[in-house]
């Protein structure tokens, strides 16, 4: 640890965007150049961090010098860096696109919210401490709602009131749970408590309760409900932010506990999980298909896509890391696409004034960038090469029939075909010929080239598998009981 | 929601909750958790109260981030600000005026009190902030003079110090060699005692700009 | 049974009514009420199974410390959004019921 | 033959990037720029060109040319220049060529061309690529890249009926793709490895997984079959149409039709080993789909008065004679199959630059207007007759060198029913194509043409005339001096003699 | 003196599956009717009808012309048949100039005709290099003394090959009064092309002397196959009033012609056959005399037939 510079610590993680976010409520003026600088540093620290993580090794902070159990343990290894990494490499995205698309108005209120949304994301994919992920979990939820409720228009209200109601409940459940595991084990340290005996009825109470309340935050199928108002109703960087990150942070956790925590019990629900995940797959495809919509086309997409993340669930107890790898990559690519895609479909809507896939001909045509992101985000969700998604795709394919498990196979596939038809639903407007009619609004230059960055970021991840991989295996994080490596 | 699924709903939850309760009489004794810890701890966490010592050291983290909860609930009232129109009060009335001209001294007494004995019996930081709160919130009802603009830009200020101060400490003990709210030994105790005093400031007008007004704050002047 | 667990057991009844009311009112109101009686019904478990031996764990009082802070934050910002979905929509309720 | 290794490992990316960087600057330029445009095409075209030149001298002399990549864990991208990619990437980077030319001139003064031709350089990328891919991973990535490449090509027009024939292709390709990507991992969860090999890779698993790989071939075939539009997977085609001249050139020669065919030759040789798919007993099959495609697109295309449409149902019969050749397992009737991918090619693109010279010049679409078009346009219509007679077999045009060897092969295997289906198919050829023949040259005009436009310095714009004049000139050449060393026949004895002989 | 004529040979090993040509003495004989035949032909095309399309017809001559030459020399299979596809599409073409759109229907079945031809004759060939791995002309033969005994499939290909194309030339007799005035150019052109397209493959792949009892039976059934293939045609020409009449000249005209064709080859074949018993008797033999005779038949023959086949029903 004394080789990297003293510098490159977790902590600012948290303090800088914190610190972000506080100047950018002070401040009267510049705070879209505060807000990107932030974030900027911000990942320039993921990077350094991820330098120190290959050279050292998985690496731990205990707040305060007292560790677990009695304290609260930072931990990073591959996983969780790579998780930061995702969060600060899409929100560099969002911010520099937000810097043009806020008024100064609405930019007052969204920086301050968004930068400490992404302190609270990285408090969060940090923290070992389950007690501590619940108040993250709040601190994540409540400026997700806060952030779609800052539109202000009718439905982005109604969407942001249900999304409290339902992120509240969610945290309610799990931190029952953790309520329970706490006075079985005498810790809320995921590791401690994974390694203590814990009576089975439960373990398995406990674990209900946690994995409901996250399911509810991450939107499986049937917990969707809230999703495509919420995402599709939010302001384009907003959208693009909870579609791409915040849906990601429940998974997360639970992934953690799935691994750290209750791997036998885990395995056991595996097989509803992931024909929620199938479910969801269809379900959120054949709906995206049929929205009239481009925002709500996008977002039921992302409902079809993060049932692939528990489709995948059943193949784990056999498959092991190798399958966590292609789930992680799936994420990682829908993170990228998906703020892509969202902030493309904004810039439609900027445009033309209204998001009509109909009358969208006489729009797409004149933006050919947000054509490109659009394309290309396309290509990734529909899991074609050379991208991310088609990386993962291809993995868990492999190891679906390696498996023997057909049903899985197919749903893979399908999904591919219905993402296709509902992806061409809006591209195969950037092609037909119309007159410009109208008198359409400007686009800055930042809000075209920010979309195409992050879809190209896309397309790259598909050259880059072995490399996230390679990261994602330090610590071994997805081999449970390896402990003493640090 | 008709009847009928009421029923159904009533009954599902019903049979949750029995399998819940039979849960919770299974868990195991475990000889007091982490009391036994805490306790041979206490002597190096500067703070005779077991709880403080949790709260504000051991894990003090979350008690930082419950903090910066806080500011978050303000940041995100404050982008809801606009266009509501505030409920006219009737301030006029004696009876609450002289309850208030006498209650608001007690309060900010009471507030400082919790805030001190925190530190050997239940008490704190929050407990005095919401007290403080109380005491804004009877003074704004009564008082439309209490909410001129002065007024709420230098309580604005007082909005951030509770999390910034909590963060220069963390990040200094840091500096000195130590993890992250690592408080030097000698010195935790007076650390502690000024984390909690701002904590309690901004906590006040934090709860009091939340519940009883609009914040008109941010540097929109 | 201890009084201990009693009272945890009194912390579960209170999370199912909440969660009860949560699914079966529309108005915005005692729906966020409700919530807080969830809450509520953790920090009892949390506090009750603290005590059921003789010497008390004070980590669960912290926790529930910080949890009520949270649980307060949360509901001023769902009565900030309640009030302004009222003065959008003419109604403290969400127009189409889709949860639960 | 020795040559240095670092230049070997570049060149077949060069050969990639020689297309796809003009590619992605052009999609960046304005739309006024048409200099810069055209030069950064052209500049592309040469290069790739001459790489190939020096490709096919490197592997004529047994040098490899190999570069790797890993893309996913134990699955490498590859790119490899062996004598069967060679004969492919030959044919689409001289067609390639000319096809530049003739776009420029065919698209003058049109909308969106940078787009067009962006996408246009992107397709011939994707092309070189699946020539070269020296695995199954590979190979699907670029095929994807083509059908997402070439669908802006389609739709280019972006009428109505242009996004319906979008819409066709998309459905086709893309479940065309998923039995593809199911195939390919199946096949790889078998075998570890996706490798082209000569002989194949599945050779050695044991008999029990025999069924499984009987299905894989089936799934991969089907894949393939769509862009090779074998019969059930056809419907595409004629309706992608629609499209302007050089797409469809490039559609029915140079790239998709082509990639498709291709992709059977590599599944057959190089993953399952064409001696070992014969054991399979899976040949016979592909033998018979590809005589009922031929003969099935032959009586379709009868029927069909619009010329492009008539000309797209000849491929989809033309096309399935590479198949055939490749189904009836022997090196005579491979030599068939392989050669007819650059005979093929040369003549149907022939007939769709003179398509699309007598409607830009004349506003000519069906075959009923063409009567005496042949006065009009001497130099366009003597090059359709070359070509369509090559494609009835008439000698000494190259389509002749084909069928004489499919003929020979399916002799040597004793399929004497084979013989039937092509002289069947070319008495249908010549049912279709003579008569148009016999419109264009002996038939009196029927009053002025439809939309003329005059050009000073020739019959049509010279950009326009001088590709079908020369591609016709190959196919000539390319029959009547086919036993030149490296002629398209030699080189695909050459690889017939690879894959069939070597150890 | 024709045996002192000298033979060539031109490899041209590049060309095509690597073929080759050959003059010999018989080549020279063959060349020599041909070009009477063709100039006939070149002159009654351009004196019979408008210099419009003069270019065109000069063009298409030359390659039809072309075509014959290289198939009467072709030593191999692959340039026979090119220059048997070339004279025939030529011919066909030169006959369409000349008739105009009105012959579309005679042309057509004449065109008909031709391909079934081509394609018999390309099974043929296919067929015999299966057998042989050879073009050359000399391994075929083998291959058919071998493949071809008997009423074989090749034999039958054979006889399908000579009938179509000589039928080519039958079919302008039911379609003559339709074109009154050009029938002896017309049927030149065609003559040529059934001699070469139709017999020669015969004296090429049977018997140079058409002397085995198989070639002279599949010469006669090729006559045959000529007649019935012909009456095929005439009822896609003509309405089925005129039919009977149109039968009439058609077997009139085709014993005819199958005479003049057998009695042509037959001169050839003396020549030939005697030519290696002694030089002194093949220089008498196959003096200038001999070989004017021999010309002069297949000029009379032509004559007679145009003649017969010219007389109105």
């Amino acid at each position: 640890m004394s080789i990297v510079s003293p510098l490159v610590q977790p902590v600012l993680l948290i303090a800088l965007p914190l610190v972000g976010s506080i100047m950018a409520f002070l401040l009267s003026s510049r705070r879209a150049t505060v807000g990107v600088a932030v974030v900027a540093g911000n990942l320039g620290l993921v990077g350094g961090l991820i330098g120190r993580l290959c050279a050292t090794g998985p690496w731990q902070h205990s707040v305060g010098g007292w560790g677990a159990p009695l304290g609260i343990d930072l931990y990073l290894d591959g996983l969780s860096a790579t998780m930061l990494a995702m969060t600060a490499l899409v929100s560099l995205g969002i911010s520099a696109y937000s810097a043009a698309y806020f008024s100064a108005t609405a930019a007052r209120h969204f920086w301050p919210l968004w930068l400490l949304l992404l302190a609270a994301m990285n408090a969060l994919f940090l923290s070992r401490d389950l007690f501590n992920l619940y108040v993250t979990l709040e601190l994540v939820g409540i400026a997700a709602v806060a952030l779609t409720a800052m539109r202000g228009q009718r439905d982005a209200l109604v969407a942001a009131m249900r999304y409290l109601l339902t992120t509240l409940l969610g945290s309610m459940s799990y931190l029952l749970g953790v309520a329970l595991l706490y006075h079985s084990v005498g810790s809320v340290d995921m590791v401690l408590i994974g390694e203590t005996p814990v009576p089975p009825p439960v373990a398995a109470a406990a674990f209900a309760l946690m994995a409901v309340g996250l399911l509810l935050k991450t939107a499986l199928f049937p917990f969707h409900f809230w999703l495509p108002g919420a995402h599709s109703s939010a302001s384009a960087p907003v959208s693009a932010a909870l579609s791409a990150l915040v849906v990601k942070v429940g998974f997360y956790i639970l992934l953690r506990l799935w691994i750290e925590v209750f791997p036998a019990l885990a395995d056991e629900i595996a097989g509803l999980l992931g024909f929620l995940g199938g479910v969801a797959v269809l379900w959120g495809s054949l709906q995206a298909i049929l929205q009239q919509r481009a925002k709500m086309l996008v977002a039921y997409s992302t409902v079809a896509q993060l049932g692939y993340f528990f489709l995948a669930l059943p193949l784990v107890a056999a498959g092991g890391s190798r399958v966590w790898g292609a789930i992680v990559l799936l994420v990682l690519a829908h993170a990228l696409a998906k703020a892509a895609m969202f902030m493309a479909a904004g810039n439609l809507l900027a445009f033309a004034g209204h998001d009509r896939i109909r009358d969208l001909d006489r729009v797409v045509q004149r933006m050919p960038l947000t054509a490109a992101a659009l394309g290309l985000a396309g290509v990734s969700i529909m899991g074609l090469p050379p991208s991310g998604g088609f990386s993962g795709k291809w993995l868990l394919l492999q190891a679906s029939l390696e498996q023997g498990n057909w049903p899985i196979a197919l749903v893979l596939l399908l999904g591919g075909v219905l993402a296709a038809v509902y992806v061409f639903k809006l591209l195969e407007h950037i092609f037909t010929s119309g007159t410009p009619t109208g008198e359409p609004r400007a686009v800055a230059r930042t809000m075209e080239w920010a979309p195409l960055m992050l879809a190209i970021g896309a397309i790259a991840l598909g050259f880059l598998t072995t490399t996230v991989l390679d990261l994602l295996a330090v610590g071994e994080p997805f081999v449970p009981g390896r402990r003493d490596d640090y | 929601m008709t009847g009928m699924l009421r029923w159904a709903f009533a009954g599902l939850l019903a049979l949750l909750a029995v399998g819940l309760v039979s849960v919770v009489l299974q868990i195991p004794e475990i000889g007091g958790g982490l009391r036994s810890q805490v306790m041979a701890q206490l002597p190096e966490s500067g703070v005779d109260h077991a709880v403080t010592a949790v709260l504000l050291n051991f894990r003090g983290y979350d008690t930082f981030l419950e903090l910066v909860v806080l500011l978050l609930a303000l940041f995100g009232a404050w982008g809801l600000s606009d266009s509501i129109d505030e409920a006219q009060l009737d301030t006029d009335i004696a009876v609450l005026t002289e309850l208030v001209a006498f209650l608001v001294p007690v309060l900010i007494l009471v507030a400082a009190y919790l805030l001190w004995v925190g530190a050997y019996s239940p008490g704190g930081a929050f407990q005095g902030g919401a007290v403080l709160a109380g005491a804004g919130v009877l003074l704004s009802l009564c008082d439309p003079g209490w909410r001129s603009r002065r007024i709420e830009r230098t309580a604005e200020l007082l909005l951030v110090p509770g999390v910034l101060v909590f963060l220069l400490v963390g990040l200094g003990s840091m500096l000195l060699g130590g993890q992250f709210l690592e408080y030097p030994k000698d010195i935790a105790g007076s650390l502690i005692l000024l984390i909690e005093a701002f904590a309690m400031l901004s906590i006040a007008v934090t709860l009091h700009t939340l519940f009883a007004g609009t914040p008109r704050v941010g540097g929109d002047r | 049974m201890t009084p201990a667990q009693l009272y945890a057991l009194v912390g579960i009844g209170l999370f199912f009514v909440g969660l009860y009311a949560l699914g079966v009112r529309r108005h915005l109101l005692p729906r966020i009420l409700a919530l807080n009686i969830m809450g509520s019904g953790v920090f009892v478990v949390l506090v009750a199974l603290a005590r059921r031996s003789s010497e008390v764990d004070p980590v669960p009082h912290a926790m529930v410390i910080t949890g009520i802070v949270v649980a307060v934050s949360a509901t001023a910002l769902a009565l900030r959004l309640m009030l302004r979905v009222a003065h959008a929509t003419g109604s403290a309720q969400l127009t189409d019921t889709g949860d639960d | 033959m020795i040559i240095n290794p670092a230049f070997s490992a570049t060149l077949p990316v060069a050969l990639v990037a020689s297309s796809l960087l003009p590619g992605l600057i052009i999609f960046a330029l304005a739309e006024e720029s048409v200099r810069l445009r055209t030069a950064l095409n052209l500049l592309g075209a040469l290069s790739k060109l001459l790489l190939v030149a020096l490709m096919l001298w490197g592997v004529y002399h047994e040098a490899a040319f190999e570069t790797r990549f890993e893309l996913l864990p134990g699955l490498p991208l590859v790119l490899r220049a062996d004598a069967l990619s060679l004969l492919f990437i030959t044919l689409s980077a001289q067609l390639w060529f000319l096809t530049t030319i003739y776009a420029v001139g065919y698209l003058e003064g049109s909308p969106h061309r940078s787009r067009f031709f962006g996408f246009f350089s992107l397709c011939v990328t994707a092309t070189v690529g699946v020539a070269m891919a020296g695995n199954l991973l590979t190979f699907i990535l670029f095929y994807e890249m083509l059908t997402l490449s070439t669908y802006p090509l389609v739709v280019h027009r972006g009428t109505a009926v242009a996004r319906r024939a979008g819409e066709a292709y998309l459905l086709y390709t893309v479940l065309g793709g998923v039995l593809l990507l199911l195939g390919a991992v199946w096949l790889y969860t078998l075998t570890g490895t996706l490798a082209f090999r000569p002989q194949g890779v599945v050779g050695d698993l044991d008999a029990r997984h025999h069924t499984s790989l009987i299905i894989i071939f089936v799934l991969l075939i089907g894949g393939l079959g769509v862009k090779a539009a074998l019969l059930p997977l056809h419907g595409w085609l004629p309706k992608a149409m629609v499209a302007p001249a050089p797409v469809s050139a490039l559609l029915h020669a140079v790239a998709v039709v082509k990639a498709g065919a291709f992709g059977i030759v590599r599944v057959v040789y190089d993953i399952f080993g064409i001696q070992f798919a014969a054991t399979l007993g899976v040949m016979m099959p592909l033998a018979w789909l590809a005589s009922a495609t031929i003969i099935y697109g032959s009586v379709r295309a009868l029927f069909q008065d619009d010329l492009k449409r008539r000309l797209a149902y000849s491929t989809v019969s033309q096309v399935s004679y590479i198949a055939l050749g490749v189904a009836l397992v022997g090196p005579l009737a491979s030599v068939g199959g392989l050669v007819h991918l650059v005979h093929q090619g040369l003549m149907k693109i022939t007939l769709f630059f003179c398509a699309g010279n007598l409607a830009e010049t004349l506003g000519i679409h069906k075959i009923s207007e063409m009567n005496g078009v042949a006065r009009r346009m001497p130099w366009t219509m003597t090059a359709f007759t070359v070509a369509s007679l090559g494609m009835i077999g008439v000698p000494p045009i190259a389509g002749f060198i084909s069928k004489w060897y499919l003929s020979l092969g399916a002799m040597e295997v004793g399929a004497d029913w084979v013989l039937l289906v092509l002289a069947g198919s070319s008495a249908l050829n010549a049912l279709y194509f003579l008569p148009i023949l016999y419109r264009a040259w002996f038939l009196e005009p029927a009053g002025d043409w439809p939309q003329e436009r005059h050009y000073p310095r020739a019959e049509t714009s010279l950009a326009l005339l001088i590709p079908p004049v020369i591609t016709a000139t190959l196919a000539l050449a390319a029959g009547l001096l086919a036993s030149v060393p490296a002629s398209p026949q030699e080189w695909a004895k050459l690889v017939v003699l690879r894959e069939f002989l070597d150890p | 003196m024709i045996a002192s004529l000298p033979t060539f040979h031109w490899p041209l090993n590049a060309v095509l599956l690597g073929s080759g040509a050959t003059a010999g003495p018989l080549e020279w004989m063959l060349l020599g009717a041909l070009a009477v035949l063709w100039l006939v032909f070149g002159l009654w095309l351009l004196r019979s009808h408008t210099s419009a399309r003069r270019g065109l017809t000069v063009a298409l001559h030359a390659i039809a012309g072309l075509g014959l030459a290289a198939a009467a020399l072709a030593s191999d299979a692959a340039l026979f048949y090119s220059g048997v596809t070339l004279a025939g599409y030529g011919t066909v073409a030169l006959l369409l100039v000349a008739h105009g759109p009105g012959r579309a229907r005679t042309a057509a079945v004449q065109v008909l005709l031709m391909v079934l031809g081509d394609l018999a004759l390309f099974e043929i060939l296919v067929s015999l290099y299966s057998q042989a791995f050879s073009v050359q002309f000399g391994d075929l033969r083998a291959a058919y003394a071998v493949k071809g005994q008997g009423l074989s499939l090749i034999s039958a290909l054979l006889v399908i090959t000579a009938g179509s194309k000589v039928a080519m030339l039958l079919l302008l007799i039911p379609a003559t009064d339709r074109l009154p005035s050009w029938r002896p150019g017309a049927a030149s052109g065609l003559l040529c092309v059934a001699l070469v397209s139709g017999v020669l493959p015969m004296v090429r792949l049977v018997d140079p002397l058409l002397s085995s009892e198989s070639a002279r039976y599949s010469l006669l059934a090729s006559a045959a196959a000529a007649v019935f293939l012909c009456l095929l045609s005439a009822l896609c020409v003509l309405g089925k009033s005129r039919l009977d009449a149109a039968v009439r000249r058609v077997s009139a005209l085709a014993s005819l012609s199958v005479a003049t064709g057998v009695r042509g080859l037959a001169m050839l074949a003396v020549a030939r056959r005697l030519a290696p018993l002694s030089s002194a008797l093949e220089q008498r033999m196959l003096s200038w005399p001999f070989a004017v005779a021999a010309a002069a038949t297949l000029a009379l023959a032509l004559v007679l037939a145009v003649a017969f086949g010219g007389l109105p029903a």
